[in-house]
């Protein structure tokens, strides 16, 4: 149609798309389903590193940890806005989260066992979704290019506080070099999973990429974690568990190994480690406090009544 | 029936900023636990925030403490290594969250307190203590006022929420009276510090109380109830030993680490 | 009445009144409340051992203080069934308790706040208790002198046990011994209080003298327990936190300071530091539990059904 | 994806003794949470002498391993000294006690499996071992009897029961998978015994479990099911922290202390 056709050439040119702009129904329904997955994520993102702040071993990291999980709930703010410009409400994305039609990232399906994995969760969790999402920051719809660039600052802040968690386990007892070296082991691979299966199996590429909603494939930006990460490992003294893992020197690349797949498949269908237990913690919080956000209406029902009632106060 | 023992300056020092950092702390530890947890985003990012408050002031409270003891501590090594005697923070902000409408209940009391105390400790005449206030009550103010507005709107919400947080308040009650209490440290602390004595609190605090209660259309239990007492002498409820036990694990399993 | 007279001669005479014999009503309530708020004690008993139980500092320790707590479990049902040969059922006690109606020891409403107070709680109110309970294997009332003379044999090797944690507690480091010095110094009192007011403040004991079901004074029992222990504290190098205590030549009693009874009442009202959560805890435990005695009385029932429906099967 | 790493005879017994001793320990320290709480007088009882047989059992396990480990070391040692990652308890055991049902259910499957596991380990050409099972199987003979009992009245009592324990074992099904694992120390060590590994006791596990569940009305979970892993190579679920945190702590708190 011509519509589409105009549509199509404004991101040729670059221009971004308005939440008043007509655009295709695919293109908004792929949109709400991207951005309110990141939303999701953001939110059930909060419950791995949650569930270290109140054993945080300094007050001053318990800080930084519980500051870093505020600003993902923060993240989640922006993203649930920028969603709701494409008509939909927040209610409506929690409701598919809670029934499990709508998905967050699998990564958080992991369990947190020790501090060094919150170090590694900034590290590779957060570099990942850094790498992931600063191309974002250009893509064409404008409110989710505008929240991504809010979000990508703080981001980079956790994926260094992350690194920062690594540098102090590295640097002290062998047991807290052990600590970081397992926890390496144990969210090396998910970290890499993060990025989806290879662009032959994926779906739905070419179209995202022509909307510019899809920037890199995600091979490509998987070769950026690994050759980005691999030197900051080198650095610590830890070992990637990849006995596969070389350098080569003619494409500068790092070659890995073969990825779990299965794995990969069997998290996304619900049996990860965690997958029942975050997605029953965040419904019971929210079923939990339906009387406080009830009651927060109510509230604010009086009032408007009373105003009403009484024109002469005013 | 305890063994009075005579304390020299500095123990009594220590002792009320102990008592300061220690339930600051506590309240922030609790509070973490609710991390993602809250019944909506914006509370979990509310709550998070003033958790980070209380963190910020309970570690300027027990630095200054671990300097005034003079034993090479530090804030951490009193966050982290004291067993439940030792602790001296109010037996209310050890109780459980509860509800949502139990965390709020129990926040507004320590809050409103909270405030009234940091407005006297900001005239004191102990520097360090004048300033540790001054930073704490810019924080403390918006605390006090978004507990006190949430109060009223759940009070005079729906039946359902009237009901909750009447309860908390029924609850909690006989745990606010300790933060009044005027004993020996805080008598001889607050007259060095030339500020009223917890004490002098009291009847604001009952009035901002009965000021929000009223408007809440809930019903303020007794001034006169019987109060549970003993947090500010190290002797607590079976709740801190549980906290205790998980926030100071790392410390306690690897002793010789840095973090 | 003729009936009176007789009852009261079997009692002068020492023979023990059994179920079915015949009874004056008052014995039989008084029997009822004393046996019951017993039970009961033991019950609520659990909760502050059981509040260290899985904090146990040794293996050894934790099984000898489950054993114990499973002990006072066995206690409440040896006097419950004592208890029901005087016709009344144990879900009617159980009624009364959870309802605030009947009492239990307030001992219990205090906390347990550290590994010291299950020595100091064997030591003192155990000691206590058997100081109370001895006299009782020879009351009037057969199926409680026997259930007693079972109890106090237990209660006895409890109250070793506790001392022996003190021991070792004394014997340790200058934390533990500090430790142990505190529990002294918070159950003392409390201890003290168990015999219940002052004879002069007793109501009822008259008759219950006459009756057989109360053998020595409140006073008298308090004073055999600050006699015996006493020695026992200086023997662990502890400080009895009572500023007045002396040791009388003369009599060859220890006096001791003015017990605070505004505090015994003040507990027995219900403003001790623990009752309202030791009685929740034991109604939640009944509440949550009625599914489940439901479930085994609908199985029985169907049991028999079947039986009754199948009788060939027979 | 993990480093393997060879492991001498001595290590290999070590791992295999202390996921025998670390399940015991943790389910009976689980059992202690509930010390008070039963549903009935009569389970109270019932559940301290299943937590009392476990305890005794997993001191038995643990202070031979430390025997084996040599390093000096008993049962405390290994039950309070050591972090998350060096348990090797199933994943099944640290699940939380949820309501009485799950309770139940958790017991169930891990008294099933301990029987057989406790009967083939009873023929062990190692006569410490055979002697520590065949200690053990008379307590866990009654373990298996009562629990089973059990899940037949409440399965076959209300609806509200055989709701209840229905989602119990569904719930709980994931984590039984791992009971069967036979790994590289699995292997070697059951080969070294002379008893089957513990893959062998994947049939007459089901076997069992499934006639309990006919008696009892209630659906099976496939055995196809996904199965959750990593107890046995310390890989746990976010409960085990919080497990020993709790337990550990005098023993943390107080590191040179005789008890």
């Amino acid at each position: 149609s011509p519509e589409e056709r105009a549509f199509q050439q404004r991101i040729d040119e670059g221009v971004k798309i308005e939440a008043k702009d007509w655009m295709p129904d695919a293109y908004r329904k792929t949109l709400i389903r991207q951005i309110s997955q990141h939303a999701h994520s953001e939110i059930v993102g909060q419950l791995p590193e949650g569930n270290w702040v109140t054993r945080a071993p300094t007050l001053k990291r318990k800080a930084i940890l519980l500051a870093k999980i505020q600003d993902e709930a923060g993240h989640g703010l922006y993203l649930y806005s920028a969603a709701e410009t494409l008509g939909v409400s927040r209610d409506e994305l929690l409701a598919a989260l809670h029934s499990g039609k709508a998905k967050y990232s699998s990564i958080f399906n992991y369990p947190t066992l020790s501090w060094a994995d919150m170090g590694a969760i900034g590290w590779l969790v957060d570099g990942s979704a850094i790498i992931n999402q600063i191309p974002l920051c250009r893509c064409s719809y404008g409110p989710y290019a505008r929240a991504m660039i809010r979000v990508c600052k703080e981001e980079s802040f956790h994926a260094r506080q992350g690194y920062d968690i690594m540098m102090s386990l590295c640097k002290g007892t062998p047991e807290q070099k052990q600590m970081a070296q397992d926890a390496l082991n144990r969210w090396w691979w998910p970290s890499l999973m993060m990025f989806g299966p290879s662009d032959a199996e994926s779906v739905n590429s070419a179209q995202s990429a022509q909307w510019r909603i899809k920037l890199f494939s995600n091979d490509e930006l998987r070769q950026k974690m690994v050759d980005q990460t691999v030197p900051q490992a080198d650095y610590l003294g830890l070992s990637i568990p990849d006995p596969d893992l070389k350098f080569n020197e003619e494409t500068g690349h790092y070659e890995f190994g073969e990825i779990d797949w299965s794995e990969f498949y069997e998290v996304l269908k619900g049996n990860g480690p965690c997958n029942r237990e975050r997605l029953r913690t965040r419904v019971q919080a929210y079923d939990n406090g339906a009387w406080f956000r009830d009651a927060l209406v109510a509230h604010a029902d009086k009032q408007k009544q009373r105003s009403a009632d009484a024109p002469r106060a005013a | 029936m305890r063994n009075r023992v005579e304390m020299d300056m500095d123990e009594r020092k220590f002792a009320f900023l102990t008592r300061m950092g220690d339930s600051a702390l506590i309240l922030s530890q609790q509070l973490c636990k609710l991390c993602g947890k809250g019944p909506a985003l914006e509370e979990d990012m509310a709550l998070a925030n003033v958790a980070l408050d209380l963190i910020g002031q309970a570690r300027l409270w027990l630095q200054h403490a671990a300097e005034v003891q003079g034993a090479g501590g530090d804030e951490d090594r009193l966050a982290f290594l004291r067993d439940v005697h030792q602790f001296r923070n109010f037996l209310l902000v050890e109780q459980p969250n509860g509800s949502y409408a139990d965390t709020l209940m129990r926040q507004f009391f320590f809050d409103t307190w909270h405030y009234f105390r940091l407005q006297a400790l900001s005239q004191s005449t102990d520097a360090r203590i004048a300033e540790i206030a001054q930073k704490s009550i810019k924080e403390v103010t918006y605390h006090v006022r978004r507990t006190g507005d949430l109060i009223v709107r759940l009070g005079d919400g729906t039946e359902e929420s009237h009901a909750r947080v009447q309860a908390a308040a029924n609850e909690l009650w006989m745990y606010t009276g300790e933060m009044f209490e005027a004993d020996q440290v805080e008598l001889a602390e607050a007259a060095a510090c030339g500020v009223a004595p917890a004490s002098g609190l009291r009847q604001p605090w009952l009035d901002h109380v009965g000021q929000v209660f009223a408007e809440a259309t809930l019903t303020m239990p007794s001034p006169d109830a019987w109060m549970q007492k003993g947090g500010l002498q190290g002797r607590h409820t079976e709740q801190l030993g549980y906290i205790l036990a998980e926030m100071q694990f790392l410390q306690r399993a690897y002793p010789a680490a840095q973090w």
